[in-house]
């Protein structure tokens, strides 16, 4: 699969705004205006972009504590991203969510989840709802690595096997569970050989190059599409931050953070096969970046400015009023 | 939609399950999005029968037998939910709650809300639950107090046919979350049902019998034992009043509270362990909002603190039978 | 692995008591003497008297809501297994239990089990228990093909498989999960293929041939005796009756049944290869079934003989009173 | 051993998380087979860093990193403690017990009974609830109720560090399986805690401040609230006991009826949503047992039927602040 120069730019500005997304974030953070816990996603962006480049916006996707990049890779307003980590009325889930659990039911993201896991069967009824619906839209679910040894991860697995249900599982595998290394975790080496147990096929994929995400996915979700069922994808990736703000990070050094932020980031990485590739230039990239520095501003800015979330309304907020809308 | 038909419409007598069974295929009928999915619900029509028939009518898109994993089917139908399905999934037995508590209380009962208002969940999850049928521990548990106690689900326990049908069919048009609870020893009992269109709204009380010398308030089989209860009393010349609450979330508070100024004494039964049962919310709610009609203290009547055990006079002897509800009334309005 | 005189004969001994016993019990139920629900194992005999046989006392099993066999194989008295089903003082359980609960721990038996995969992390426990004190102690977990399916299932095997814990999950694929066909709930035809995603063997094993289950077992227990970990074992067998009493069976035919019953049935497979094999006569057998019979009928005096279980005492019975008893 | 150290024993000044650190230490050298296990407890020394330096005393086979599998780690547990081991688990909060709420109720608390006496388990499952630190909806909850009306589980919660220490002790030589929740904002609490053995038998509540005007019964971060609120009331004029119950199973029932015996008038107060909290079990029970010594209907004071919300001052409007405590203490006494 070749990628042609607009593709590529656009996945590349999409990671550079996942990028500065979390380290503006991280700042307002370390203000104090951020309230919580937010959990940083930069290393994995090529995972969340390369994917979401081929869903469209009726597609669902289901996310995880860590959903900033899926968020933003699925086309959700910033400004409203960042009002919702400020607790603001304006943010997505008028300040009730909060980062782990920001949802944009219009364009097909079934929200962050707080429960590891939690999402995974989450996707695969969604991926009912398009098959009721005769419907060639697709669902997708993101989880790490410590997601796939949670039980839902198996149950959701078959259900969507012996359903032939248009779900693609993504794995991100950036080699811990908070402060538990996969080699811990796994008595085996590739996470994906558990797809052969469900019969649908897996595939392990370089995370770090956004190619490989794009062109992996791509092919999973067109199967998807044609109705030939699902897909286990693992992103070999791996997570620059710690766990949460503050992390100590006893469980890993710093060499090895060095080496995958030196060596395999997935914005380098593009950078290079872009400009190596002359589908643009240097100079056409650090525009892109201007043009993200530029969004971010304005996404802060509307959230600083935005009013803080106004009182609960209950029941109603709880509960849907009066009876189904139909 | 006939709400409670007063001029009452068209009936047939009919077993609990077979109205519980009707309610689907009303709703199916009406709505191309009610989908049915669970363990041996299709061919099989269900560990209760309750589905018996529908494969038939609806096929295999909409009736949909599931492996074993109910975390992963209530997961899939909090997804389908969110997506524009209305799923009624069958957990055989309440017992199996635990497995999949997690996306009934974390995912099904909290998105509305922590989504800012993005989100409905038009979900039932039908189970069934109570003992009787020496099933021992693991099937016979009655666990509506956990799931009445978290924000964002309605609870439901049907105690007659008629009910069964009407409160089934409105927790499928509602657009939140219900539990709706049956009771394994109602399914083969009878009585008359609306055979039209038939909605209960959640949250209205049934008075099953007026009366002046105590209020008992109870749901699911314990109201049948409760109007049993009722007619052995009034033999006794104690004219007891009983409620049967049908929701428990949404509770009937007014019905119960006006019924307590007019007897001024309470007895609540459930079949749940009497620890932190539901049956302490109403209690606590009459005592902190009737306190000065209360000629009594409030009391509650309850399964014993133990898990089920096998034998069936053993299982007899831990929840309240009809025997035991007359002595409590009357030691209560005595 | 070859096998003797007396260990054939004792497989087939057993297999023996486990099918008269069924019918036994079966019998009680269809007089109303049994209360609520049993689960026949008429079918699966080899499975459970080929495993236990390389089973010490101090060894664990968990076992399932179709535990009568486990439990036989497990050296389990039958006086007791019948007074529990009686709702008898004497029973197992003191009639607290029933068929879906007894349990016999003086002989590592730790349960039957109404939760279908509720027992498997439940013996992973006991497998870490015995690597705790370094003994060489094994647990086995028994569960169907519908427990396969169990998020609890997934979440065992890796846990055993990442500690190397000394236990044998047995996945007794009996074709059906009540009235669910394999093929409908799985997308792969072999169910040991999922051992591969927890790095531990997974061995398919003809089910009716005790020999296959005997020799199948033995080499997994030894190896965890070793202290090499687990193994999945999946024996492929039948279960001849209903799911439960009065089942209808609308899911299989009534020609799929006797094939199995009259082609594949443990017992007279062991008939012949014991008799073929000059092991014994089938005078020799004969013998061995009638000293069955007796022990059967022996059983079901001493339960029919017994006190009903006595009235409850709580909180005791609920609850061990006083501080830990050490 | 010391139970209620009367003259009080050496102490020293410590956080309750470090204070329940010690109670492991304690025990663990106590008793070998006493294990632990859970997500992140080895060298991070666990999320609130509860069981921070025990990997160094006891190494990696008795402190144990488990994979992110709660439903699998609980039912491990019950293996090992049925099997001769002690194990006390760490969930990492307590919303994620819908993911091992099977292994608890079905196994756990019912073995014992449901095998006819054959089986002991003596397991401890630690874990931590509540809100106050924007962790939003799943990660804030306070489910104390689902325990506490399960036949076979003890339930503990413990609100100032020496009870943290001594319940936790208390709770791993008991045989019985122990559900412990603490208190996310609880753990950077100080207090004097006996350095030498300590145990706290569970069952017994603490009367933290005497009072003849009304009884104020907690437990957790709210029970630390009300003396707070006790202090305020004080300088208002009105004199409040206040009774930390520490277990709500088994629950002092005599220390709570005792007090109201004296105020006759009573305050619940938790942090759990009101409707079918453990707070209308304790506002039933003295409704039912002492009603002639009310002078004022029970009152409950808890949490809003909601989700916890996430931002700072959605999140502090839903649950009881010391004010709140303080306004309806008024209400209710003045
Ligand atoms: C059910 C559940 N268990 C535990 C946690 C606590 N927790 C939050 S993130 C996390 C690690 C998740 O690891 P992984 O799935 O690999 O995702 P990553 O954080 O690496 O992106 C844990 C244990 C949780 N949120 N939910
Ligand atoms: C958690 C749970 N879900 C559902 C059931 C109801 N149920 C009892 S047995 C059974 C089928 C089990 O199938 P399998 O594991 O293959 O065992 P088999 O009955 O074939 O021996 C089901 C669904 C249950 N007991 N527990
Ligand atoms: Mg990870
Ligand atoms: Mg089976």
């Amino acid at each position: 699969m070749s990628i042609d120069r607009d593709t590529a730019l656009e996945l590349y500005r999409v990671m550079r705004t996942i990028r500065v997304f979390e380290q503006r974030a991280e700042q307002l953070f370390g203000e104090n205006k951020i309230w919580g816990t937010i959990h940083n996603y930069s290393g994995q962006e090529a995972v969340a972009a390369g994917v979401s480049a081929h869903l469209r916006d009726d597609d669902w996707i289901t996310s995880t504590h860590r959903g900033h990049g899926h968020c933003i890779a699925k086309r959700a307003d910033l400004g409203k991203m960042f009002a919702e980590l400020l607790g603001k009325e304006t943010g997505y889930c008028r300040g009730r969510g909060g980062s782990m659990h920001i949802a944009d039911t219009s364009k097909g993201n079934l929200g962050a989840n707080g429960i590891v896991g939690g999402g995974i069967p989450i996707a695969v009824g969604a991926a009912l709802s398009a098959k009721q619906a005769k419907s060639d839209r697709v669902a997708v679910s993101y989880f790490g690595d410590g997601g796939a040894n949670q039980g839902a991860f198996h149950e959701a697995l078959n259900l969507a096997a012996i359903w032939r249900l248009p779900v693609i599982f993504v794995c991100e595998n950036n080699q811990y569970a908070e402060t538990n290394p996969v080699k811990d975790a796994f008595a085996v080496d590739d996470i994906a050989v558990r797809a052969a147990g469900y019969g649908m096929p897996g595939v392990r994929v370089n995370g770090q190059d956004v190619r490989e995400t794009y062109r992996s996915a791509g092919e999973a979700i067109a199967r998807a599409r044609r109705g030939e069922g699902p897909t286990l994808l693992v992103m070999e990736t791996y997570r620059y931050g710690g766990h949460y703000f503050g992390d100590p990070q006893v469980y890993r050094t710093k060499d090895e953070i060095e080496a995958w932020r030196t060596k395999r980031d997935p914005l380098l990485l593009a950078r290079e096969w872009i400009v190596g590739e002359r589908l643009a230039s240097e100079a056409d990239l650090d525009r892109i970046d201007a043009g993200v520095d530029a969004a971010i501003e304005e996404g802060v800015r509307f959230a600083e400015r935005s009013a803080l979330a106004t009182p609960l309304e209950l029941p109603d907020e709880v509960y849907a009023p009066g009876e189904a809308s139909r | 939609m006939t709400v409670q038909a007063r001029a009452p419409a068209a009936t047939r007598e009919m077993f609990y399950a077979e109205a519980l069974g009707d309610a689907l295929r009303q709703e199916m009928r009406r709505d191309p999005n009610v989908i049915v999915f669970g363990e041996d619900i299709a061919e099989h029509g269900g560990a209760f029968q309750v589905t018996a028939g529908l494969l038939k009518e609806f096929g295999k898109e909409r009736i949909r037998n599931t492996p074993i994993s109910e975390n992963g089917i209530v997961g899939m139908a909090v997804g389908a939910a969110l997506t524009g399905l209305r799923p009624v999934v069958e957990l055989m037995y309440v017992d199996f709650m635990g497995l999949a508590m997690d996306q009934v209380v974390n995912q099904a009962a909290q998105n509305r809300f922590m989504f800012g208002g993005q989100a409905r969940v038009p979900l039932v999850l039908r189970t069934q639950g109570g003992s009787g049928r020496g099933n021992a521990a693991q099937h016979s548990k009655s666990l509506e107090a956990w799931v009445a106690h978290v924000a964002g689900l309605k609870v439901v326990m049907p105690s007659t046919p008629a009910d069964a049908k009407g409160l089934l069919a409105a927790a499928i048009r509602d657009d939140n979350p219900v539990i709706f609870i049956e009771h394994k020893l109602l399914y083969r009992t009878k009585g008359e049902v609306p055979t039209a269109e038939h909605v209960v709204p959640l949250g209205v009380a049934d008075v099953k019998r007026a009366g002046k010398d105590l209020t008992i308030v109870s749901w699911s089989r314990e109201a049948v034992f409760a109007v049993e209860a009722a007619a052995k009393l009034a033999e006794q010349g104690i004219d007891a009043e009983v409620i049967d609450v049908r929701t428990l979330v949404p509770l009937d508070r007014e019905a119960i509270l006006r019924s307590v100024r007019k007897s001024h004494r309470l007895l609540v039964v459930h079949e749940a362990i009497k620890r932190g049962g539901y049956g302490a919310e109403i209690a606590a709610m009459v005592a902190e909002e009737a306190f000065d009609d209360l000629d009594a203290p409030p009391k509650r009547l309850a399964g014993l603190e133990t898990p089920i055990p096998y034998a069936q006079h053993l299982e007899k002897s831990v929840v309240p039978q009809v025997d035991d509800i007359v002595r409590a009334a009357k030691e209560l309005a005595g």
